[in-house]
């Protein structure tokens, strides 16, 4: 007979602490649908302050599990791995997510579809993203990143719950649909790496498929096929999560048709699950296994093809674009193309670490400007979906100094101007992959964010060198969009001028 | 028992998988896609569970139990978005979807 | 089997092409479950009954029905296919396709030419160690090293360790094993691939570090678990046995109990011993001399030995004799639980020199290899190593609810909105009358509504 | 006095608190106040700066390296091994550049307080001036590139919000601003990424970023190691603590250096101990070195990874050491010349330099006090400045017969002149000073070219007085001329366009009429309305055409006696190109110069606004006035050796040795004694260049339509249309590209593929490719070259843009096919690596 554990064995032996800023999380948020049914509509304010709530118990949790000197250790029999990578990009997603919470009561009562259930979309795909971050097993990273994907795959058409059919409305229906078909298409690729992975090595137990790896390598048979295939697969799984070339497609229209909220969302989640996902896997489990020449992965030549055209179409295509939103899209695709050069960088036999640090950061900076950006955009938008785009900004200086003021700094920050927290990331970034020997990469790397100069200082002086063109728009700046640009804007300048801060904070951060 | 090898049954559902990956490609009608997708979802079940004999372990038969709850999961949300979008346009030929473009 | 394999598989292919070309939906949805089926069979081929089952009704019961019934709802069942957009994507696509089989099925198929044989994966083993030496007893036990002779004076730690025989890769070991660890779980087991090993164990205690005790070559079969025991012989030496562990699953409504002797100087035996008041009566003084009536289950188990019985499920009174028929150790209201299988090892507990020395019945599970694929190994699996999944599978399921439900019941935001048309049309109704009468339609609310005849109007 | 120099964060916190208190409070503490704190931020910088100086002179040329515990590991990656500190630098070099950012800094402050009063946004200005300050000082004390390169950045954002300080004006104005503001930044972008990439070539080099590690001198690298101990005595130092180490003292030197090396390297500096070199009385033994030194003496294994980048590049340059970058090799001097080609780059664009200089010209759309300061005396000469500080590349590579100072010649030299040549036929006063400064700091770039750093310094310095000085002028010349404009004209259009006019005094044009109060048609005759302006702008005006005895006289001098020697003495071909390209642009400096005297100053006004035009305020006149003592002085902190007259009064080369301290190249140079007949012809050509034009000009004032005398001259009216034009360099790329693009275009188009893909191939490919092209090459040149290249390039670039965009047309299927090709090109890649193994055993 099976003897199963008692309560007590089961917490003990899983280790279950270590999940705590997760499990709290989603303990939380099941509450919270509790509390959401028997609010009424007069107390609907309650589901957005618990929401707020559930994210900094689990902040707090996050801090006292991962204190500082915390070693890695597993737990949950080793599916989950809690070390200072996890806490580290756990508080990102925490902090993204109040960011995001933050924004949406706004923008959710002034498009008329504030329903509660929308926060508690939104902490569950968080919560998605956390476990897939502390992911150690290949169905974990699975079934974690579809409890990201999915709620974000509701939260793009909600708007459609209106079902007014208005403009904005069907964009909405329209942004979700296709998140939701190329979504599953990714997906099944997706399972289908990992069940050739799972082939070749018996396991899908990532630091077990590290063991095993090396020996299916040197037998060049079926299995080492089955495992570079895999890989493959993986990487397009995860590329299209985090949105880089040619897996990107999806990513303007989706951007441009979700609420605003939720693209801020996900366009930070999202890609923090796919790459600590990449991260995991490629560093940690298939690093050693490829490793074909001289000390560099097998898969760094594709890694770096990708971040390569990533770098070159994002940071092109945006020149073109009108549409705030869309702009912003495209330039979320070239900023995953920055974090891939650190991916591609990792592949170098002893510079993960660095190369990892170098994601990070730029993961942390990349977090609160972008955030930022989208809240500015949010506050200019009008509620028929005008605002938006690129003209409409013209003379915001004036009429909204402190809002055009925040705006160029995140503008700044994205172009990667010192003392913004978007230079300490490319800094990192570029460092590490010359330390690593792309040194091509990074040049691209460069010239590239000369590139994004061309319209991220656009956007600037459409704000302070040129006058308004047509009517000024009545901002939306509610205190809690507020205190969202607020915090965006004091994280984006505090890392930018207290380098040590950041690279301090993931120095412990180490995968390989 | 086991005359035939594990590598048939891999390359059927390559072969399954690819022809799902076709159908997202050529079929217009949005509930289409979706058994397309179920249909790569499927293959690549075969696939764990071909492995999974060769192994010795039931971890890939508990990867296709996931796989599965997940596509029931993903099913439900992408019919209720068909719904959603054939109230609107009362189409779900998924070439209408281009609102947004460029 | 070939033959089976191929018509399935060319059944599958065949419907999954079906699938893709139907232009009616509903054919393509039928198709597709013919194409579930036939994976469903393919699941049992591949010795995984369970997951057969779940495909046949998840996939094929729920999912599929639900794709069925929404095409119906919809009556989409020929939604256009016509407009003729991006035709070169079907070619484009099959040719990425087919050039992508080609990369794939090379090395394959390459690979199946060379190894026929179903790789069957590594075999493993299981091992575990029981430590039936209490310490503390000056006079007995004794452990032999260096021609020495050494009193253990504290609990013994016992460890094991295998090595490879061939290649001396570590196989397992054991660690730290105490006598008072009398429950042991079936999880103490030890995996490692099967093979010949050197066994070798250790012991210490409070006073001595890991000393040898022994070392042999052991042969440990596949898909075989084995307990090494640990005792002490008549002369106070310490001893091991191997025992081969049976785990597969008893018959069905039994226990498995496995007796094993720890005990240098006696032959136990277990009987079985109807009332419980009578065996209380009888050992009053701490001194069970002879029993009443019972049922000898195992007969004079010499030292190190072990003997297996199945036992009927319900509520027993077992008793350890020793050849004098002295009780050494009673089981009063012992619960014989199906499927349970179970090691008693008979070993004596550490007292006071000198003073009756009293024995213990240590109770040891073993697990139960449940058949491959069925839904106990699933389950074990499932439940145990995976319960991180399940648990993130459940909240996506929720999701899913919560989803569906924002997606699908738009009405809750419209139902205000009509309340509101509806107390309007209530008020004006004359008038909207007389505006549908020309227009043909409800004008304030937008709803296509019949035509009103004059004669219809409201009395009102 | 050891801790002075502890002192130095300060000259950048000061203007930093005055921004941040400008930038959040200005608006509550009123223009008084807001002004004040403007100027005694700036002012204490400037205090700060002369300690800093006493402390460099007192120690003997000692450098220090300050490290604010506070920001001490600013940036540190440790797995990588980057430890890069907020270090502050305080040597000879850098003080002076401290010393002319505060020094002309804080008269320029003082100046804007009368300039920009009444200006709405009066607290900003100061803060970013203020903020500008701050970030030029960070670009002059830091002690690695990276914070070179902050302040690099700093004060191209500064500029680029001064230039565009005006943006809210009325339309034409406005957008004019606004775009000028646009250009420089994106032109300084390009710069920029040279830097960059100089950067990071020097980071893989050297691994490290910093110039020199704390306690480092200029000159201890292994190879200038044992001269620089014989000189200081600190060889026999070293045997005393190492007589264990060895019987023979001899020993303990072979023991720092390979015995080869030192008694080449003694003899050189044994030789150039002749030339009052750094070794003899100059370089004292520094206090702060001791670590260093030790290093060396101490360490039996000198490690030159130990120390700067320029320390490490005099150790290993000329050797055989290579540059391992991952997939190939270069040879370490290839690296240096290839890092010092991407650093001109970025010296061309941040010290509009050909083929940069266009946004220059442009950015004098800002308020006159930021023209004078940031696009005349400081931010535009750190291009020189890094130069100057990267000597050590320059000096080695050009001894090693690269031709990097070539390269740096023809540039500086070519700006030079053609900048001087444009400025000839400019009417706008302020444009004219602009062609000015690039020509002059083609001058600057010229010297560096050549080698001659001090006289690159020199010029610089001078420079930064005197044109800072003509600037303030220009200003107080326009404001008069505006206000002027307002007395004529308030009678005529009464009291409400008086308000509407804005009280800025470059923005004349607003209020919808054409009057330009900077066109020098519109002036003449002021020399008696504003007689102080007058005096001191001719003081500026004799100083920048090299008249004995101001400063420019000095500094042109030196960089023409330098260019002489290097071209007749040592027959270094770009000394010759340097000697005449230059000497004819110092022709062309005074004539432009008088020129604009004459047109502003002198014969009767023509027009009634310079009639009726007041002399400036007290606040504007000081600090002209305090300029105008500078110019006529600084000049004598470098006079050279063997002066007539001067020899024997002062030091002679009080700057170059008081340079030697840190920049070392210029120890192992010649000295020159005064050359007179250099200083001759230069002055004579000078003066009669002076001549020419008042004999031109004066009296004659401007020929019918307002035209110019050169251009009413049948001989010079195709040379001042030229100049006038910009050289028309836009009429010389459309015919020497365009037309035969377009006429083999045509040939193409119409022969070869009219029938053929005639709609797609022709249409889209040809026709808009070239008609793209052809856009591109017209872009007129004097908007510039790069505005066309960024334009140009950037219509490009948002063609090929917007046909990628093209592809994401919304439809579902076609994204998921383009994920099916990237999964299909995916697998390959990644099975490339492994299909030989994988093939092997499938046979």
């Amino acid at each position: 007979m099976f003897e199963s554990p008692t309560i007590a064995e089961f917490v003990t032996q899983s280790n279950l602490a270590s999940t705590l800023p997760g499990t709290l999380l989603v303990a939380w948020t099941l509450l919270l649908v509790l509390v959401d049914l028997f609010a009424g509509d007069e107390r609907e304010h309650w589901t957005p302050l618990g929401a707020c709530l559930g994210l900094g118990v689990s902040f707090v949790a996050n801090l006292f599990v991962y204190a500082p000197a915390a070693d890695q250790q597993t737990a949950l029999y080793g599916m989950f791995i809690a070390d200072a990578f996890t806490g580290f990009l756990n508080i990102v997603i925490l902090v993204a997510t109040l960011l995001a919470v933050l924004m949406s009561r706004d923008y959710l009562m002034r498009a008329g579809i504030h329903r509660g259930e929308y926060y508690i979309l939104t902490l569950l795909s968080s919560a998605g993203a956390m476990f897939m971050v502390a992911a150690n097993d290949l169905i974990v990273v699975f079934v974690a990143l579809e409890l990201l994907s999915i709620p974000l795959y509701i939260l793009a058409a909600f708007r459609s719950i209106k079902n007014d059919g208005g403009e904005l409305a069907l964009k909405s229906e329209e942004s979700g649909m296709k998140y939701f078909i190329l979504g599953a298409f990714s997906s099944a690729f997706l399972v289908f790496g990992a069940a050739l992975v799972y082939g070749a090595s018996g396991t899908t137990n990532i630091p077990q498929i590290l063991e095993v790896a090396p020996a299916v390598v040197d037998a060049a048979s079926s299995a080492t096929f089955y495992l570079v295939v895999g890989t493959a697969l993986l990487i397009v799984g995860l590329g299209f999560k985090v949105a880089v070339v040619p897996f990107h497609m999806w990513t303007p229209d989706v951007y441009e048709g979700a609420p605003t909220p939720v693209t801020a969302l996900m366009s930070v989640t999202a890609k923090i699950g796919g790459f600590a996902a990449l991260l995991r896997i490629l560093v940690t489990a298939l690093s050693v296994l490829l490793l074909v020449d001289g000390g560099v992965a097998a898969w760094q030549t594709t890694i770096s093809i990708i971040a390569a055209l990533t770098l070159v179409l994002g940071n092109f295509v945006a020149i073109s674009q009108r549409n705030l939103k869309r702009m912003l899209a495209y330039s979320s695709i070239a900023h995953a193309g920055y974090i891939m050069v650190a991916l591609a960088a990792a592949g170098t036999a002893g510079s993960a670490d660095s190369a990892t640090q170098g994601a990070l950061v730029y993961i942390l900076a990349y977090m609160f400007t972008n955030l930022g950006a989208f809240a500015v955009v949010m506050t200019i938008e009008r509620v028929d979906g005008g605002g938006g785009n690129i003209d409409d900004i013209t003379g915001l200086a004036r009429s909204r100094p402190l809002l055009a003021m925040a705006m160029t700094i995140f503008m700044l920050s994205l172009t990667g101007i010192p003392l913004t927290a978007g230079f300490v990331g490319k800094f990192m970034v570029f460092a590490a992959a010359v330390q690593a020997g792309l040194v091509g990469l990074a040049v691209i790397g460069v010239l590239t964010s000369v590139v994004s100069a061309f319209y991220y200082m656009r956007v600037v002086v459409n704000m302070y060198l040129r006058d308004s063109s047509g009517e000024l728009l009545p901002a939306l700046e509610t205190v809690y969009v507020r205190w969202a640009i607020n915090i965006a804007l004091a994280g984006t300048l505090i890392f930018g001028i207290f380098y040590p801060l950041a690279s301090n904070l993931v120095s412990m951060v180490s995968i390989a | 028992m086991n005359a035939i090898g594990t590598e048939p049954y891999i390359i059927l559902s390559m072969v399954l998988f690819l022809m799902g990956a076709l159908g997202v490609l050529i079929r217009r009608n949005a509930i289409l896609l979706f058994m397309s997708v179920e249909l790569m979802l499927n293959s690549a079940n075969l696939a764990l569970v071909a492995f999974a004999r060769e192994w010795g372990q039931v971890d890939g038969h508990v990867f296709v139990f996931f796989v599965m709850t997940v596509a029931a999961a993903e099913v439900a949300i992408g019919l209720a978005l068909i719904v959603n979008i054939f109230r609107e346009r009362q189409s779900i030929n998924i070439d209408d979807l281009q609102q947004m473009r460029g | 089997m070939e033959w089976l394999f191929l018509v399935v598989s060319i059944v599958a292919v065949v419907a999954a092409g079906m699938m893709l070309t139907r232009q009616n939906a509903v054919h393509s949805a039928l198709f597709l479950i013919v194409n579930f089926g036939c994976v469903a069979f393919l699941y049992l081929m591949l010795d995984a009954p369970f997951l057969a089952m779940v495909q046949v009704t998840v996939y094929t019961g729920a999912i599929m029905v639900l794709f069925l019934f929404v095409i119906m709802l919809l009556g989409a069942e020929t939604t256009t296919d016509a407009t003729g957009r991006m035709r070169w994507l079907g070619l484009a696509g099959s040719l990425v396709a087919i050039a992508l089989l080609m990369i794939f099925a090379f090395p394959i198929a390459s690979d199946m030419l060379n190894d026929e044989a179903v790789d069957g994966g590594d075999a493993r083993a299981s091992l575990r160690l029981i430590n039936a030496v209490p310490g503390g007893d000056e006079q007995g036990f004794r452990v032999l090293e260096m021609g020495f002779e050494m009193p253990l004076t504290d609990e013994v730690a016992a460890s094991v360790n295998l090595a490879g025989l061939d290649d001396g890769s570590p196989g397992a070991s054991i660690e730290a094993v105490r006598y008072n660890d009398e429950r042991a779980r079936s999880r103490d087991y030890t995996d490692f691939p099967a093979g010949d090993y050197t066994l070798s164990a250790t012991v210490s205690d409070g006073s001595y570090e890991s000393s040898d005790v022994f070392s042999a070559t052991v042969s440990l079969a596949a898909e075989s678990a084995h307990t090494v025991l640990l005792y002490q012989n008549a002369d106070g030496l310490l001893e091991y046995v191997l025992l081969e562990d049976d785990i597969h699953a008893p018959s069905v409504g039994t226990m498995r109990l496995t007796l094993v002797n720890g005990l240098a100087d006696k032959q136990v035996s277990l009987v079985d011993v109807g009332q419980y008041t009578t065996i209380r009566s009888l050992c009053e003084n701490g001194a069970c001399s002879s029993l009443l009536p019972h049922r000898v289950l195992i007969d004079q188990l010499p030292l190190g030995d072990q003997i297996s019985i199945e036992l009927d499920e319900g509520d027993y009174n077992l008793a350890f004799v020793d050849q004098d028929q002295t009780v050494l150790r009673i089981l009063a209201d012992y619960k014989a639980e199906r499927g349970v299988i179970e090691t008693r090892v008979l070993a004596r507990e550490p007292g006071v020199p000198g003073s009756q020395p009293t024995y213990r019945a240590a109770v040891y599970h073993a697990f139960a290899i449940p058949a491959f694929g069925s839904p106990e190994a699933v389950g074990q699996v499932l439940f145990i190593d995976y319960v991180l999944p399940v648990m993130l599978v459940g909240v996506l399921l929720l999701v899913a609810l919560i989803g569906v439900i924002v997606l699908a019941r738009p009405d809750a935001l419209a139902q205000a909105e009509r309340r509101r048309i509806n107390r309007r049309r209530r008020v004006n109704r004359p008038l909207v009358s007389v505006i549908a009468q020309q227009t043909g339609a409800d004008v304030l609310s937008g709803e296509y509504m019949p035509k009103l005849t004059p004669g219809d109007e409201p009395a009102d | 006095m050891e801790n002075l120099p502890l002192l130095v964060p300060l000259v950048i916190f000061a203007p930093a608190l005055g921004a941040a208190v400008n930038f959040f409070f200005g608006a509550r503490l009123g223009e008084k106040w807001s002004g004040y704190i403007g100027c005694f931020a700036s002012l204490f910088a400037f205090v700060v700066s002369l300690l800093l100086l006493v402390y460099v002179t007192g120690t003997n040329g000692a450098a220090a390296v300050v490290n604010p515990p506070f920001l001490d590991g600013w940036l540190r990656i440790e797995s990588i091994n980057l430890d890069i500190g907020w270090q502050l630098r305080v040597d000879s070099l850098s003080v002076t550049m401290m010393l002319v950012v505060t020094g002309v800094g804080s008269l320029i402050h003082l100046y804007a307080r009368g300039y920009m009063h009444g200006d709405k946004w009066y607290p900003r200005f100061f803060a970013y001036l203020n903020m500008f300050l701050a970030f030029m000082l960070t670009l002059v004390t830091a002690n690695n590139f990276l914070m070179l390169f902050v302040g690099w950045e700093g004060v191209g954002l500064c500029s680029f919000l001064l230039i565009g300080f005006w943006w809210d004006k009325k339309a034409p104005e406005g957008w004019k601003n606004s775009n000028a503001a646009r250009k420089a930044f994106i032109v300084n972008r390009i710069g920029d990424f040279g830097l960059l990439v100089a950067m990071f070539l020097i980071f893989w080099t050297f691994g490290t970023l910093d110039f020199f590690k704390a306690g480092e001198l200029p000159n201890t690298s292994a190879k200038y190691l044992v001269g620089w101990q014989e000189h200081n005595g600190l060889l026999a130092q070293a045997d005393d603590d190492h007589d264990d180490a060895s019987d023979d003292g001899h020993g303990a030197k072979a023991v720092c250096v390979p015995a080869a090396q030192r008694s080449v390297d003694t003899h050189e500096s044994a030789s150039a101990d002749d030339d009052h070199s750094a070794y003899d009385t100059h370089s004292a033994p520094n206090p702060l070195a001791s670590d260093i030194r030790n290093l060396y003496c101490d360490n039996q294994h000198f490690d030159s990874a130990m120390l700067g980048v320029f320390g490490q590049t005099a150790d290993r340059f000329g050797t055989d050491a290579v540059v391992d970058f991952g997939g190939f090799q270069l040879a370490f001097d290839d690296v240096i010349f290839l890092a010092a080609l991407f650093m001109l780059l970025g010296v061309a664009g941040k010290s509009a330099q050909i083929p940069l200089f266009v946004w220059l010209p442009d950015a004098m759309a800002g308020p006159t006090p930021v023209s004078a300061l940031i696009h005349a005396a400081t931010m535009v000469t750190a291009g020189v400045y890094m130069m100057v500080r990267a000597n050590v590349f320059l000096w080695e590579l050009n001894h090693a017969g690269y031709i990097i100072g070539l390269i740096i010649t023809l540039v500086g030299a070519g700006t030079a002149i053609m900048a001087g040549f444009i400025a000839l036929g400019q009417w706008d006063i302020k444009r004219v000073l602009a062609y000015s400064t690039i020509s002059q700091l083609g001058f600057m770039v010229a010297a560096v070219g050549i080698g001659a750093y001090v006289a690159a310094m020199f010029h610089l310095v001078t420079h930064a007085v005197f044109k800072a000085l003509l600037f303030l002028g220009s200003g107080s010349v326009i404001h008069g001329v505006e206000h002027g404009h307002h007395h004529a004209h308030s009678h005529d259009h009464g009291d409400d366009h008086h308000d509407e006019v804005s009280p800025h005094p470059d923005g004349g044009t607003a209020g919808g009429h054409d009057f330009d109060p900077q066109d020098m048609r519109n002036m003449g005759g002021l020399r008696r309305r504003m007689p102080i302006t007058y005096i001191t702008y001719l003081i500026g005006t004799l100083a920048l055409a090299g008249i004995f005895p101001f400063a420019g006289f000095w500094s042109k001098d030196e960089i023409l006696a330098d260019a002489w020697y290097e071209g007749f003495q040592l027959n270094e071909a770009s000394g010759f190109i340097a000697f005449g390209v230059l000497l004819i642009a110092a022709a062309f400096t005074a004539f432009y110069m008088w020129r604009q005297i004459v047109l502003v100053f002198f014969d009767d006004a023509r027009s009634e606004a310079a009639e009726r035009a007041p002399e400036s305020n007290g606040a504007m006149l000081l600090p002209l006035l305090v300029l105008a003592i500078f110019t006529l002085l600084i000049g004598f902190i470098n006079v050279p050796k063997a002066t007539p007259l001067f020899d024997g009064i002062y030091h002679a080369y009080e700057f170059k040795h008081f340079l030697e301290h840190s920049v070392s190249s210029v120890s192992k140079g010649h000295v020159l004694d005064f050359n007179l007949l250099i200083a001759g012809i230069a002055l004579a050509l000078g003066i009669a260049s002076i001549i020419a034009a008042h004999r031109i000009y004066k009296g004659k004032g401007l020929a019918s339509n307002k035209r110019d005398q050169l251009e009413t001259g049948g001989a010079s009216r195709p040379l001042f249309r030229l100049a006038n034009a910009r050289l028309y360099w836009d009429e010389i790329y459309a015919s020497v590209i365009e037309q035969p693009f377009n006429r083999a275009a045509g040939f193409l188009a119409d022969r070869v593929d009219w029938a053929f893909l005639h709609d797609y191939f022709h249409d889209s490919l040809i026709k808009r490719g070239f008609d793209s092209i052809a856009t591109l090459l017209s872009q007129p040149i004097d908007l510039g070259i790069v505005d066309g290249a960024v334009n140009g390039v950037g219509a490009l670039v948002e063609r090929a843009a917007s046909w990628m965009r093209r592809s994401q047309t919304g439809y579902v299927r076609l994204y998921a096919i383009v994920l099916f090709f990237g999964v299909a090109a995916v697998i390959v890649l990644m099975l490339l690596p492994f299909i030989q193994s994988l093939l092997q055993t499938g046979s």
